[in-house]
């Protein structure tokens, strides 16, 4: 390489804005449809637990729905598949399988915690809760 | 000399019997164990040494019929044919002659199938437990890819 | 220098040797034995990374171990995948539509686009050209985010299932995509320019690490080691699966042998790559829905073996599956290429100084991408140090000969 | 005696104050490889180039593990790395914390029931923070360290 163009390089590097971005002051651009955090509709779901038997990392565990929510009658036997997320190796291989297409996904990565976290609030989140 | 007539002329002498294939198209022959220096010196001489590698070596525990199956996978070059030669062993005391002098690239697969199979190969100094195995497996001197290991 | 007496220091490198092959074994220990300056004898030592994939294969279903191969290797993901489903495929007789096929070529080749430039810039890492390292990291960003848009994730693609792929795209992502590996090109080109003619590289990399043609049989060697000695081994161009028999490509074949010309033409594959894809984008016919439908698939797999060859960013990767009717399967064999690549090279570091080993070991690409660390134990006074490879490669040359060299 | 009270009451206050002299210095990391895939390794390794830059915080790769005050673990923990592994931590000087990168290090992943496997990097040193996903994005692992740095801050 010429000593020109080695003077056009520089010129162009300082000219050029620096190619960091500024996380996390300024969010990064993730494809809408990235594999990120997903949980169970329980409106949809009907404790089937296919999800549990086909998932290759055993992280979900079929749990019944607790007393105080109200189960859904499609839900013969009360059952609601709650994942592990620190195992979840999301693969979405239970959103595949499932034969009511039950799972809500999301771009959601940001995840890092300081215990076990489950998706159990957010599945029962979209249930109605008993009254009185 | 292409790599069919060499496999025709082996199996001529008697060394290999051909049965059947693995899909897609790879040709098994099937060899006695105790002939396998016999067999490799003679395609080295057949099929010279940038004739072939050695791809693999398969070890499969058959634990109904009390066989252990040693598959070598040799791929001819340049046409990079792969053929299957393939061998039987007794389940007690599986041993076979080592092919480490003459071809060095099974070194790998020799250890590797030692470790984790239990299949002695006869003149390779480089066997030794605990080459992937951890120390509590091998302790006990379990075998994890036969069948009925409890690991 | 006069050798009156032969002093054995032994250097033990533990290495997360290859992603390629983590099946078995990573990060691993080269024990090399050296005279001075010069290295007499390499041990290599294995099983810090043995997480028994071979047995949890048998011991899981057909569909779960698809997941599970894809995490053997996180760089060679997308071929594990791809060689398993392959197999399984082959057992049930099933085959994908011609789009699948093209999607199933475009994400292994990003794959070794990216694999490649990884490697490259580890090389320039080691050498201690760090700019470098950091210039081509930058770009490697931009096939990453190609990777996230083709299959959801940037590093473990889930993207194969048997009879077809996970996710189809559209014209936007085509779009974007095209773009992406248009300025990637550009960028590609330019560093095999800087590889070419910069005097660090040259210096560092030329003549170092020579295998022929012969030896590269004997000890089992393929992928870029093996086409940098002469040797045509390619299982796309003989094997043709997926689409490989119709996306036009050149098998680059070098006969220098060295660590350099192992780098070069690790360049000309990215750039071929490229234009695997470019041609891929344009050119991606529709037959149909590449996309099965993973609720419909066969549960049960006949009795039968398959013995499925791919080519991996690091050679020729090779699974053996077999089935006996139940529904999981009988035995799955994994070869890794840096399997043989690093157990059969021991024998090159000979001759070589200390400071060449971890060039050397970086040309066979063993993917370092983490914890590299020497311990340099030095038998006359019983001191010991450990030091990053990286020193080793720069300022270990300082530790040592001062030493030595009288 | 009176020295000894001034060493006891040094000695606490350096104890109370632990925890905050990595907020003070820069945390240095160490990266260990307990038998991953490399998925995560090369998030670890992209999370450190200028695109993401974590030199902004002041976070740098430590070459030697003396020199470290955060340990990153990444992989499965295999029986022979986690040997390792525990003398790693051993010789980490205090104050020091442990980040667990990925499915593998925070429960075993898919890899939790073999043989070889324990499973997991709290069954051989505490872990301070769990950073989830297979591999995670180096933003989510940019955003473990922050949080890990927040959480000492609040203490």
């Amino acid at each position: 390489m010429g000593k020109p163009k080695i003077l056009d390089l520089i010129l162009r590097n300082l000219l050029s804005k620096p190619s960091t971005i500024e996380y996390p002051k300024k969010e990064t651009v993730i494809e809408p449809d990235a594999r990120g955090r997903h949980y169970a509709d329980l409106n949809k779901c009907i404790g089937c637990s296919l999800c549990s038997i086909e998932c290759p990392a055993d992280a979900i565990k079929m749990t019944p729905i607790p007393p105080e929510y109200e189960a859904p009658k499609r839900n013969p036997r009360k059952l609601y598949p709650v994942i592990n997320y620190l195992r979840c190796i999301y693969c979405y291989r239970c959103i595949a399988v499932c034969p009511t297409n039950a799972y809500v996904s999301t771009n959601e990565y940001r995840l890092a915690t300081t215990e076990t976290i489950y998706s159990d609030m957010l599945s029962l989140s979209t249930l109605p809760k008993k009254t009185g | 000399m292409s790599y069919k007539d060499v496999l025709n002329k082996l199996v001529g002498e008697g060394l290999l019997t051909p049965s059947g294939e693995v899909k897609p198209h790879r040709l098994i022959y099937v060899f006695e164990s105790g002939k396998i220096r016999e067999l490799f010196t003679k395609l080295i001489d057949l099929a010279g040494v940038e004739g072939f590698y050695v791809s693999t070596i398969v070890g499969t525990d058959l634990m109904k019929d009390g066989k252990i199956r040693l598959d070598y996978y040799v791929v001819f070059l340049p046409q990079e044919e792969t053929i299957v030669f393939r061998t039987f062993l007794p389940r007690e005391n599986p041993e076979i002659d080592s092919l480490l002098d003459i071809i060095p690239g099974v070194l790998s697969g020799e250890c590797e199938t030692y470790d984790l199979l239990g299949v002695v190969f006869k003149g390779n100094p480089a066997l030794k437990r605990g080459f992937f195995v951890p120390k509590d497996v091998y302790e006990k001197g379990i075998y994890p890819l036969r069948k009925d290991a409890k690991v | 220098m006069a050798i009156t007496k032969i002093i054995e220091i032994p250097y033990s490198l533990e290495i997360p040797v290859g992603p390629q092959h983590p099946a078995l074994h990573e990060p691993l220990l080269l024990k090399v034995y050296a005279d001075g300056e010069e290295v007499v004898k390499v041990e290599v030592y294995t099983g810090y990374n043995h997480r028994g994939i071979e047995k949890l294969a048998e011991r899981n279903s057909f569909y779960r171990d698809i997941f599970i191969v894809g995490r053997v290797c996180g760089i060679c993901n997308t071929v594990h995948a791809n060689c398993y489903v392959r197999a399984l495929e082959q057992i049930l007789g099933i085959e994908p539509n011609n789009r699948a096929k093209y999607l199933r070529v475009l994400a292994m080749e990003l794959e070794r686009i990216h694999s490649h430039m990884l490697i490259n810039a580890v090389m320039a890492e080691i050498i201690g050209f760090e700019s470098l390292f950091m210039n081509i990291m930058l770009d490697r960003e931009r096939i990453m985010k190609a990777k996230e848009i083709l299959t959801g994730n940037r590093v473990l693609a889930d993207y194969m299932m048997v009879g077809g792929v996970r996710r189809d795209i559209n014209d936007e992502k085509k779009n974007k995509l095209l773009k992406l590996l248009n300025k990637t090109e550009e960028r590609v080109k330019y560093y095999k320019q800087v590889f070419m003619e910069d005097d660090t590289i040259l210096k560092r990399l030329v003549d170092v690490g020579i295998i022929t043609k012969t030896d590269v049989l004997k000890y089992s060697l393929i992928g870029p080691p093996a086409r940098a000695s002469g040797v045509k081994i390619d299982a796309r161009a003989s094997d043709k699966y997926d689409a490989y028999d119709e996306v036009p490509f050149n098998v680059v074949v070098k006969k220098e042998g060295d660590s350099w010309a192992r780098m070069i033409l690790r360049w000309d594959e990215a750039l071929e790559s490229i234009n695997m894809c470019k041609y891929i984008l344009e050119n991606l016919p529709s037959d149909g829905n590449p996309v099965p439908d993973e609720k419909r698939l066969p549960r049960r797999f006949p009795p039968g073996e398959a013995f499925t060859r791919v080519e991996a960013p690091r050679g020729e990767l090779t699974y053996y599956v077999m089935s006996d009717g139940k529904p999981m399967p009988y035995r799955v064999k994994i070869r890794t290429p840096s399997f043989n690549n690093i157990i059969n090279t021991a024998n090159v570091y000979l001759g070589h100084s200390i400071a060449d080993v971890p060039v050397i070991l970086v040309s066979w690409d063993p993917c370092i991408s983490c914890m590299e660390r020497i311990t340099v134990l030095d038998l006359t006074t019983g001191e010991r140090k450990r030091m990053h490879l990286k020193e080793l490669a720069r300022g270990g040359r300082k530790w040592v000969s001062p030493r030595y060299s009288i | 005696m009176e020295k000894q009270e001034q060493v006891e009451k040094n000695r606490k206050v350096v104890e109370k104050n632990r925890d905050y002299r990595i907020i003070r210095y820069t945390p240095w990391l160490v990266h260990f490889n307990t038998g991953a895939c490399n998925g995560c390794d090369i998030e670890v390794l992209a999370a450190l180039t200028p695109l993401y830059d974590p030199e902004r915080f002041g976070v740098k790769l430590a070459p030697s593990i003396r020199h470290g005050d955060i340990l990153v673990v990444t992989g499965a923990v295999t029986k022979k790395a986690a040997e390792r592994l525990k003398i790693l931590y051993e010789q980490m000087p205090e104050p020091k914390f442990v980040i667990a990168v990925g499915a593998c290090a925070c429960s075993g992943g898919v890899f939790h029931k073999s043989y070889s496997v324990l499973a997991g990097a709290d069954k051989v040193v505490p872990v301070d923070i769990y950073i989830p996903g297979c591999p995670p994005r180096p933003e989510a692992i940019l955003d473990g360290i922050v949080k890990l740095l927040k959480k000492l801050e609040e203490e």
